[in-house]
């Protein structure tokens, strides 16, 4: 079994309204010292190991091409782990 | 003319597209079932409003991918006309029909009730019933509708006429107070605020009918000189 | 591989581990009577759950009997998912109503969401089309950040659910008391379409016949959720916080269509949904009511979750999901349909003749019990009522009687009440237009939907104000249930049926009994009077915590049938020039008012007894002038008194009225008097009207200005406030709230 | 200046919806190795060194407890990183 961790974020320069709602909420709620809060999505995708040898990363760069990220908007990153399973 | 009505698994505006249609014109409108893999003898497409697959991870980018939107692709190619209305025009966006992205409502609260737009361009076969410039109230009901693009799209959109509906009042953030555009051939059309949902005073506004009867008239108009 | 080590029979009964399922002592020992034998651990959970508070209804069945429950038009009275009644021409409206308070108090935007849910399967396992959504919020003040946080939740989960859906949410209340700052109230309704020949029952008939299982997979959330709501909020329900399950609106419509597409086959014999205490409810119900018994093998069930034991998957409350009964040998027509949804249909069962409820588990019996037992054998309990000495206090006080030194702060104040204010921060986020058939939107009496093809409309609304319930339950609970069919009858309908939710602290206290007793005498008693009968409903017990019980909240749903579109009306003035007339007297007495409450920062003293004769034929009257078509808009009088119902009707509309106010000013101006209406009528329908409705009272007259002026019998000034004055205290006084964090 | 990044998902046996949408979707794009889809949130904070000397940790911590996660349904995690400004 593979874990690919995949996070999906807003372009730098895209207004994120979420993001600003949560930082106004941190800092009436008095951290103060939260000066900027940017909002993305964490997606973990398990993945069968045996199917999918051919290659990982080339195929997890697809799911976020064609899915998982709009490029309009959004950039993605993703971290591929081993899971040993007994 | 026949008029097709896509439904996807979570539409849920299809039933008022479907009437808007019946009502309005006593048009011959079908629903078509997004599993279908033919447009055949359809001229013109609508994209009702709705949550298609709940629109979760983003509203209409897993509807992108229905078997039917391929054919909706080479339709709108074809140059016949598409209307994605709400979650129709975001379905538009994420498969790239139209130029854009849309955002989470700047207050991030879903908004329903009737606006004020404007007719920025009138010259379109989806809106050469109204005035240029004039006023008309149509509802809104979305939680996604903050309209964004680059400089450059937009200098392109402004350029050729394609910002077809803007609202009166920033109701969600929408860069430019954009409420709808077209494609560069202006064959589609997105737009966030439901016509369909405007057809009839009763419903507290009949400023959508002109929509489609515009639809109707230019389709009238192009089969004149295609026979 | 069982890892789960479950107690034996004999370690359940020495341990006592039943009372932690919320067994009592007496009612194990009448599970033992029962079976014959000591229940396994599985057997125990599903008596615990079946007899639940929220399940069996052993505490308020007793007074439930009350309520007249028949009517020429009733087609199905409370028993089964929702109640129905005949609208004519083969048709019938089903509609019920369903509190999801415990959970939303715990996770506000799930528990309202999966609040919304679940009353939406119990209208279209009906076999109805659900066609609108209202609901009945209570909170705490808002100055408080836990109750903003809660109000926005809550108000942001009821929109997630039913916007998705599509299904619009069209009415409601909002009202803000101290009582509920730590157990919110969040009751939903439906209301369903449905032609009379398709009308389902709930039933496992036919031996062999096949029970199936449809929708989401079962996991282990929600387990003793119906248990949990049965409990007083306290630290502990946070450690049973995992009760709490997330909603899927998405697998709810396709639920949705394919089931109501299944309700037309007629392979299908009987369907219900699985809410409370899911398989074990849905499932021993269904052979209960059809006097079968049923075998079902749980290895079939599809799981969410890896080892679930048999106890925690007939105990989940996994949402999204519905129980069939389908003839045998025709699975694959029903399986086709939902195929087309994307929906999987699993046979799980299969109907008896041996009245037994029998489960199996990896080759296991695991359950053999009657299945009346779990639906129908939990005790009934008559527990002990006394007056509440709070009551008694109340009665020996005089009539409060408020001090205004002036009326024009006092109007503007009001209008600034949350509890009075623009709603529109709320309905603004519900879809309430999806489907195109909302006539009359949020923010009038009543929500107004037409029924497509022909002329008919129905009128809907949800009431209670648990004040004057607290300090009177006998005459609140009248007034509750004719509030709602005043705000029907605004609307140019006749109201048809009602659903109830009873939300009220612990029965097992004498004086909160009482309550519970005395408010449903009242609201039988207005249930007989204005020939409304009750057809589906929901209790919600044990709403206390540390710091006392909520006030008694009867919250009704009413629908009512506009019969031609014309009759349509709302609360609106419509033109300048028309005649403002108020129908009925004002009391000077404030107890209970917003006023009161306002002043004294409290609700306290005696209510007068409404007559509910003359509301009765009040009602009928002005629905009479409505039909004929006299009246241009008519808005009941209710919190705030009628200076406030004035100015609910004018703003917005760019009018402005001049009003002449006689006798006790104070009383005519504030006073929440029930019964009362202000109309506007057109001055060449003035006669007409005043034939039909002889005691209205000219009070004034709408004018094309943007004031209202308010002057005395002798023509002196009282106050004079411009419209945008008005709306500016009533507009944005929630949002104002919300925005001053901390 | 430092950013800490939040991450916010379902506790292990809570229904996650769009996880489930997502893996469906992803299957029938052709991806049938993927298993299974949890989607949560990830947050990233910036946070001013100076006032929020304190602790950190415990800072964000009373932020993730207070407002960012809801511990009903969700779990949280958070890594910090110091980053050099010029
Ligand atoms: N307060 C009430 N008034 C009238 N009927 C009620 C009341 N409470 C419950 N009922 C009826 O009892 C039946 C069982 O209710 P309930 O357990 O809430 O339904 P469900 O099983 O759908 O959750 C329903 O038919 C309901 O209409
Ligand atoms: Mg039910």
């Amino acid at each position: 079994m593979i874990t690919v961790q995949v996070y999906v974020s807003l372009k730098q320069g895209v207004l994120d309204p979420q993001g600003s709602a949560v930082k106004q909420s941190l800092n009436t709620l008095g951290f103060s010292e939260v000066e900027d809060v940017r909002i993305g999505k964490h997606l973990t995708l398990t993945i069968d190991a045996e199917e999918g040898e051919v290659d990982i990363e080339e195929r997890v760069k697809q799911m976020c091409e064609k899915l998982l990220a709009n490029p309009v908007i959004e950039d993605y990153e993703f971290t591929i782990e081993e899971v040993v399973t007994s | 003319m026949r008029w097709a009505v896509i439904v996807f698994p979570g539409s849920n505006a299809d039933t008022e597209m479907y009437h808007a249609i019946k009502d309005v014109l006593d048009g011959d409108v079908s629903y078509v079932w997004h599993e279908e893999t033919s447009l055949e003898g359809f001229d013109a497409v609508l994209l009702p409003g709705g949550f298609s697959y709940g629109d979760y991870l983003r509203s209409g980018a897993i509807a992108q991918f229905s078997p039917i939107m391929s054919e909706v692709v080479r339709f709108a190619e074809e140059g016949a006309p598409v209307l994605g209305v709400c979650n129709g025009f975001q379905i538009l966006l994420e498969i790239g029909l139209l130029p854009g992205a849309m955002r989470r409502n700047q207050q991030l609260t879903f908004l329903c009730k009737h606006v004020e737009l404007i007719v920025e361009n009138n010259q379109t076969g989806f809106t050469s019933g109204y005035e240029a410039g004039e006023k008309i109230t149509v509802p809104v009901a979305h939680g996604d509708g903050n309209y964004y693009c680059d400089d450059k799209t937009l200098g392109k959109l402004k350029e050729n006429g394609q910002i077809v509906f803007t609202y009166a009042k920033n109701i969600n953030g929408s860069i430019e107070n954009i409420a709808g555009i077209t494609n560069e051939r202006g064959n589609v059309l997105g737009m966030m605020p439901h016509p369909e949902r405007a057809v009839h005073t009763l419903l507290g506004s009949a400023d959508g009918a002109k929509l489609f009867e515009s639809m109707e008239r230019e389709w009238r108009e192009r089969d004149v000189i295609r026979t | 591989m069982l890892s789960v080590h479950e107690p034996t029979a004999q370690q359940i009964y020495d341990e006592c581990i039943y009372r932690e399922m919320g067994l009592s002592d007496a009612e194990f020992a009448e599970v033992e009577t029962i079976l014959g034998r000591k229940p396994n651990y599985t057997e125990t959970g599903l008596f615990s759950v079946m007899w639940s508070e929220h399940c069996s209804y052993k505490h308020s069945k007793a007074v439930l009997k009350n309520f007249p429950t028949d009517g020429e038009h009733v087609l199905q009275g409370p028993g089964e998912g929702a109640g129905i009644v005949d609208i004519g021409d083969g048709q019938a409206v089903g509609f019920k109503i369903e509190s999801h308070n415990h959970p939303s108090a715990v996770e506000p935007y799930q528990g309202a969401a999966t609040g919304v849910g679940g009353i939406i399967r119990d209208v279209f396992s009906m076999g109805a089309r659900p066609v609108a959504l209202l609901n009945s919020l209570r909170f705490g003040e808002l100055d408080q950040p836990r109750v903003r946080y809660l109000f926005e939740q809550v108000v942001a989960g009821i929109a997630g659910y039913g916007n998705c859906i599509g299904i619009p949410t069209v009415g409601g209340e909002v009202q803000f008391e101290p009582c509920y700052q730590e157990n919110p109230l969040v009751n939903a309704m439906c209301v369903g379409l449905i032609d009379h020949e398709d009308i389902q029952k709930g039933v496992a008939k036919g031996v062999g016949n096949s029970v199936m299982y449809v929708g989401a997979s079962t996991g282990r959330d929600g387990i003793h959720g119906a248990t949990f709501a049965s409990e007083e909020i306290s630290e502990e329900s946070e450690s049973k916080r995992p009760s709490v399950q997330v909603g899927d609106p998405f697998m709810e419509k396709l639920l949705l269509e394919a089931c109501l597409e299944v309700t037309k086959h007629d392979a299908l014999v009987g369907i219900q949904d699985m809410g409370a205490a899911g398989l074990t409810s849905s499932a021993s119900e269904m052979a209960s009511k059809a006097g079968m018994g049923m075998i079902m093998n749980l290895d079939d069930v599809p799981q969410r979750e890896e080892n679930m034991s048999a106890y925690e998957m007939m105990l989940s409350e996994s949402q999204e999901r519905m129980l069939l009964v389908v003839q045998k040998g025709r699975e694959d027509e029903i399986k086709k349909i939902f195929d087309h949804w994307g929906l999987a249909a699993v046979v799980i069962g299969e109907v008896t003749d041996d009245q037994r409820f029998r489960v199996y588990h990896k080759g296991e019996q695991v359950a053999d019990v009657p299945a009346d037992a779990l639906a129908e054998d939990a005790p009934t309990y008559y527990p002990p009522s006394k007056k509440p000495s709070y009551y008694e206090t109340f009665q020996s006080q005089e009539a409060y009687q408020p001090k205004v030194e002036n009326m024009k702060e006092a109007w503007l104040s009001l209008l600034s009440q949350p509890t009075i204010s623009d709603k529109s921060w709320v309905y603004q986020q519900y879809d309430h237009m999806v489907r195109a058939n909302t006539v009359v939107q949020p923010g009038s009496d009543a929500a107004v939907v037409r029924i497509r093809d022909t002329e008919k409309s129905l009128a809907m609304t949800t009431d209670g104000n648990s004040r004057y319930v607290y300090l009177d339950p006998y005459i609140g609970g009248q007034m509750v249930v004719a509030e709602a069919t005043r705000n029907l009858v605004c609307s140019g309908a006749k109201p048809l049926a009602l659903t109830d939710c009873l939300n009220y602290g612990s029965p097992e206290k004498p004086e909160i009994y009482w309550q519970l007793e005395r408010s449903t005498e009242g609201m039988s008693e207005a249930c007989h009077v204005l020939n409304t009968p009750v057809i589906s409903g929901n209790v919600s017990l044990y709403n206390e915590t540390q710091n006392g019980a909520i006030y008694p909240t009867p919250v009704v749903g009413m629908v009512g049938l506009v019969e031609k579109q014309e009759h349509i009306t709302t609360q609106q003035v419509k033109r300048s020039g028309d005649v403002l007339y108020v129908i009925g007297e004002a009391d000077a007495n404030f107890s209970g008012s917003e006023l009161q409450k306002m002043i004294e920062g409290d609700v306290f003293g005696p209510v007068s007894p409404i007559d509910m004769k003359q509301e009765a034929s009040r009602q009928q009257a002005l629905l009479e002038a409505i039909r004929a078509g006299y009246i241009s808009s008519a808005h009941d009088i209710s919190e705030g008194g009628l200076l406030v119902t004035i100015a609910e009707k004018l703003i917005g509309t760019g009018l402005g009225a001049d009003v002449t106010l006689k006798g006790d000013l104070l009383a005519e101006a504030f006073s929440e008097t029930p019964s009362r209406f202000v109309v506007s009528v057109p001055t060449e329908m003035t006669e007409s009207f005043e034939n039909i409705v002889p005691e209205a009272r000219i009070i004034g007259r709408v004018t094309d200005q943007s004031t209202v002026t308010v002057s005395d019998a002798a023509g002196e000034r009282q106050a004079t406030a411009t419209i945008e004055e008005l709306t500016e205290a009533w507009e944005g006084a929630i949002e104002c709230y919300l925005k001053s964090e901390v």
